[in-house]
């Protein structure tokens, strides 16, 4: 059996669909003969040829209008951006022209952003965003997080085979970091479902991207003293899977709410009114949040270590918690 | 701006085939007859919902150009390009609908006024953010060019959109890319309250052209011929393989730029020189004197116009509006038989 | 006495600290001789020459960006967005330039954005946006919403003097409609702090821009059926007054969260989740959400009256939590 | 490329006075010896902190442009331009403790390498987002030229950098409104892995320059008189009220992309062909034949240098990292004495 990266799975998924589907397409910076500056179009270049793989000028606006209208032609376009940071000068394209064209005028816009997101590498605030929520805001786009490789290759295939735009974050800091056995088959992850990475019956941890983890770490941690911990890893954020989040509730009656983005305006604000407003009945303690501090993304270890939520957070809320 | 693209009034060389040539007066007139409906009866009467732009002095350019693009062609109109969703066979009623806001309009009363696609007649939707639709033509013309269809595409703005950055980008990566575009600036020397030399500092918006290593020409845009002349002449290259033109169409606002702006901050003296220029009366006159036509039957014509939009505004006034929950709809691709 | 209409309090406002203030100055599409497609800036040119008032081309980022630099140079600019919505087109400068220069080197960038948002008024997808929370979800931003003529003016003079960019969001429905009798002397109002527009004792409305009259208009309506809304003006999103929010909840254990901008994602998240992290003992009812749906801005009036939140919604929900 | 601009190796025709070209020779070494520290001795070492981008044989666009501004004027570098960091006085400790994510950098660990900024020294940080310094250089000559001074800014981009929209929008604005700046480009001849004729289609940046009405020089980057004889051509227009000029300089990219690309995508010949030209010694061997230094008198300056270098960096490795509650620093405007 050999192991899969996550980095390596997004690649695999993006090379089925093409093999499959010649609508299918990459363009991005450097994603030709340099296989993309974190090799996940590596090698499609020599198998698909220059019209398939297309290195464009810095251009992001341009990059995503010029998917955008390829998709209006019925091609499906999977658009690069060297950091998902970058996304902000294709602002404009994805949430005015892309999102909203099926609800103006009955146009799908079937293209896929994807690029690499999060911190933990000492990237700074320009290499290290979490961009997600300036999209989940936006209604007409799809936003997807992955946090494991079956999820990244199933979850990009998803992404191409939707209709609709979707926003495609990959979190950097498990491109290598995180392997496992895929299946051979061309399985899918589903856009929109959430999955329980860990059935607890204390509390609720609900998170999605490389926060999984550290999430994990610390149920693993909390096991010793007896605090059982359901970890729940949206895997989407728009649409995102609001019954998962609800069972797990009512299941457990306590909540924390985990994510590495800013905490201002972050998707634990949306799942904290969902909570209150549907689960109401069911919290027996105050909901929770563990998220970034509202700052940008530092770049010195010692202050990108504060920035990041650690185990250690979700092991102290979580006594706090069970404890009340 | 160059006095000879404004006093040119012969024909090219080689003219259009008859019926062509009485197309165009059709459009022109079609144009400027519906859009003075209105802009100056409907939207007046308040019939019309939010603002109204039009195009009135500039319907060369639009009908100019898009009058022998073949059905597979794509258009990206920008906000003053009437003519281009009549020739692609948007109806009269569809179009007035949309600007009435009912559910038999464009878009189904989600948008409004000239905000309106179909890709069954190859339009491209319009968004407000001006130069957007460039990029987006690129790419239009990048899976032609992909997939080795000889089509073109025809992408529509205004002086004023060149100044955005989409426009660059849209434009360096057409001529990189070498792709089947025909880049159509309707220059009619303001955006808005601003004029061309708060815009930019070169004199013609086509001077820009060469910076890409573009084909750039400047034509009259008040003569439709040599906006056909130009445009059939760029589409040719575009299906060609040899890739985009950026034609530069001279022209002037004769309206504010919009119903509610009266557009004071123009010289009256220039609304004078342009309206000598008129699109209109200047090929009917070229059209009497070639013989294509005569008086009588230019007053048919109008006849028949006026004829058609008012049916089309009678049927549009009574066509319904969506219903408020149609306001939930089509977010997202919702049949499960697309793809 | 004369009234002054919150369209021309902001004139006012930007006109007394550019006649106090000589590093002040505008720039903006059509802000010169033409005065602002809403006339926010009539007669400055006139008044101010057009080194102080400064028509731009068609280039949103252009703007911000040389607003920007300016601003490093000691001026302190006002950037006009002919709407808000194509502030989309500034996304990267201000997210990414203006929002971090202090907290990367120390350079404070004492910029003012602005420009008209909101519905009502049949703009359709592009002329009726509620862009807010791109913003609030940028720590290194402020980010403020007047509802009346008083705050208008006084939150764009705090807005120039502050010395971090500033995000501010007129509403273009209040331009005309609201008229109030101002002080003559040189008032401010600070960023950051709500103000309660009416005193209840039975649910607590939280809430914005013009939505404050809704909830006004549904208080008084309910007031004869016995039933008593306190109304909180926010105000301000970036910062935003938590010890107001979390006041009122305690006084009346109960909550409607209440804007126009889009559901998912929108400000009602960042209060829910402070309200039941914070105030949770305090709760006597779920917190209830009263905003658009997650759909772009429809046009026709039939789609746009539905999409925007009524005064019966107020009013349904309101009886409803009193009831609970 | 016109080869000219390649093989010129003759001194402009006014030559700077004796001291600033013996400073040109320091800080064009200075600036080689530091980033060979910082990238083959230092992030080998694992001492660096992030990527790390160099300008190996690109020294003299950033040296001969900035070696005459004056203390007022405002330098906007981009991310090969270490040269002009040495020349405004960031000291060398500071230079190596912001590359090693000390409190002692020029962020305070806040940010990393080359974003670094200082106002009293007339230094804008570099933002990633490439061409975004562009309008906002527009808008530090804008804010010169309403106060009626004479300061000039300059602003740096890479060749790759000028597909960005904002440099467009930026660009024009500059132009429309005739500031006072000094556009510069690092034409290296690749963006990453991208060559120039991906993109875009003319042969040279300074192409663009006509587009927007803004003259545009070619230099050649590696004749770092030739840089300087440009640039303080273009300074002067700018003070003058001429308003702003884009001056592109050859070179090429003697490295990957950043010190984790080994440049497999690069041509050896390339590499060869341009070594040849190596700014250094070029300039090296011109001041030797006039006699303005010799071969001991350069080996002592490259003995001075190293031994600058070696002393901050032992004082750059003692310095303390931030604390880890500095995080939480500086979002907002913070001691109410401001203003
Ligand atoms: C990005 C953007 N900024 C501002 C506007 C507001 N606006 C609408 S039309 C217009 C003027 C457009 O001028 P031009 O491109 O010359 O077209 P014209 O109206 O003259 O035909 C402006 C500023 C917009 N629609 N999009
Ligand atoms: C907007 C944006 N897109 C992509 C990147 C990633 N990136 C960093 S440097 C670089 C290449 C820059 O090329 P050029 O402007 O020629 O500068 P050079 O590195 O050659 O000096 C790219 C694509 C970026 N920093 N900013
Ligand atoms: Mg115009
Ligand atoms: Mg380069």
């Amino acid at each position: 059996m050999s192991l899969t990266t996550y980095v390596e799975a997004i690649r695999q998924g993006i090379w089925e669909e093409m093999e499959k589907d010649d609508r299918v397409f990459v363009l991005g910076e450097d994603v030709g003969i340099y296989g993309g500056a974190f090799k996940v179009t590596a090698g499609m270049l020599e198998r698909f040829g220059e019209w398939r793989v297309i290195d464009t000028p810095i251009s992001e606006s341009g990059i995503v209008g010029a998917a955008i209208g390829a998709a209006l032609m019925g091609m499906r376009p999977v658009a690069e951006m060297q950091f998902a940071d970058f996304i902000s000068c294709a602002f404009d394209q994805i949430t005015n022209f892309a999102a909203k064209c099926r609800y103006r005028w009955g146009a799908g816009v079937p293209i896929v952003v994807r690029g690499p997101s999060g911190g933990g590498v000492h990237g700074g605030p320009f290499h290290s965003q979490n961009p997600e929520m300036y999209f989940v805001h936006t209604p007409g786009l799809k936003v997807v997080c992955p946090s494991t490789a079956y999820d990244a290759k199933g979850l990009i295939k998803s992404a191409i085979r939707d209709p609709d735009p979707v926003i495609y974050f990959e979190h950097k800091f498990l491109y290598r970091r995180v392997k496992e056995d895929l299946p051979s088959d061309d399985f899918v992850v589903p856009i929109g479902k959430a999955a329980i990475r860990r059935n607890g019956s204390d509390i609720s941890v609900i998170t999605y991207g490389a926060m999984v983890y550290i999430a994990l770490d610390a149920a693993k941690e909390l096991e010793k003293e007896g605090i059982d911990l359901e970890v729940l890893d949206l895997r989407s954020l728009l649409p995102f899977d609001k019954e998962a989040v609800l069972e797990s509730v009512k299941k457990t009656n306590k909540v924390i709410l985990l994510h590495e983005d800013t905490q201002i305006g972050g998707f634990a604000g949306e799942l904290a009114a969902i909570i209150s407003e549907e689960a109401f009945e069911y919290l027996d303690g105050p909901i929770r949040r563990i998220t970034a501090p509202n700052t940008p993304v530092p770049y010195s270890p010692p202050l990108e270590e504060f920035f990041l939520p650690k185990i250690s957070d979700v092991v102290r809320v979580a006594r706090e918690l069970y404890a009340y | 701006m160059k006095s000879n693209t404004l006093t040119r009034d012969a024909a090219p060389v080689s003219l259009p085939p008859e019926k062509t040539v009485l197309d165009m007066l059709y459009y022109m007139k079609l144009t400027r007859e519906l859009e003075s409906r209105i802009e100056r009866k409907l939207y007046r009467q308040g019939k019309i919902v939010g603002g109204v732009y039009v195009g009135r002095g500039q319907e060369a350019i639009a009908v100019g150009s898009c009058i022998d693009t073949r059905p597979d062609d794509i258009v990206c109109p920008s906000h003053r390009d009437m003519g281009a969703y009549l020739i692609r066979g948007m109806s009269l009623r569809t179009i007035l609908a949309q600007y009435m806001a009912r559910k038999t309009g464009a878009t189904r009363g989600k948008d409004g006024n000239m905000h309106m696609g179909d890709l069954s007649k190859g339009l491209i939707a319009f968004v407000s953010m001006l130069g957007d639709n460039v990029p987006v033509a690129t790419g239009i013309g990048l899976s032609f060019k992909m997939r080795g269809q000889d089509r073109a595409a025809l992408c529509f703005f205004g002086d004023g959109a060149t100044s955005r950055g989409d426009w660059h980008e849209g434009i360096n990566m057409a001529s990189v890319f070498k792709v089947p575009v025909v880049f159509i600036c309707n220059n009619n020397q303001y955006a808005y309250s601003t004029p061309l030399e708060r815009q930019m500092a070169v004199e013609n918006v086509a001077d820009r052209a060469e910076a890409y290593g573009m084909p750039g020409e400047i034509v009259d845009g008040n003569d439709i011929l040599a906006v056909w002349d130009a445009a059939t002449r760029a589409i040719r290259r575009a299906r060609s393989g040899g890739g985009p033109t950026l034609i530069e169409c001279k022209t002037f606002r004769m309206t504010g730029h919009s119903a509610h702006d009266d557009a004071g901050y123009v010289p009256p003296e220039l609304f004078e020189f342009w309206e000598e220029r008129d699109p209109i009366s200047r090929f009917e006159r070229f059209l009497t004197q070639r013989g294509f036509i005569d008086k009588s039957g230019i007053g048919e014509l109008q006849h028949r116009i006026n004829h058609e939009i008012d049916e089309a505004i009678q049927i549009a006034e009574k066509d319904p509006f969506p219903e408020p929950e149609d306001c939930l709809k089509d977010v997202y691709f919702e049949s499960p038989t697309e793809q």
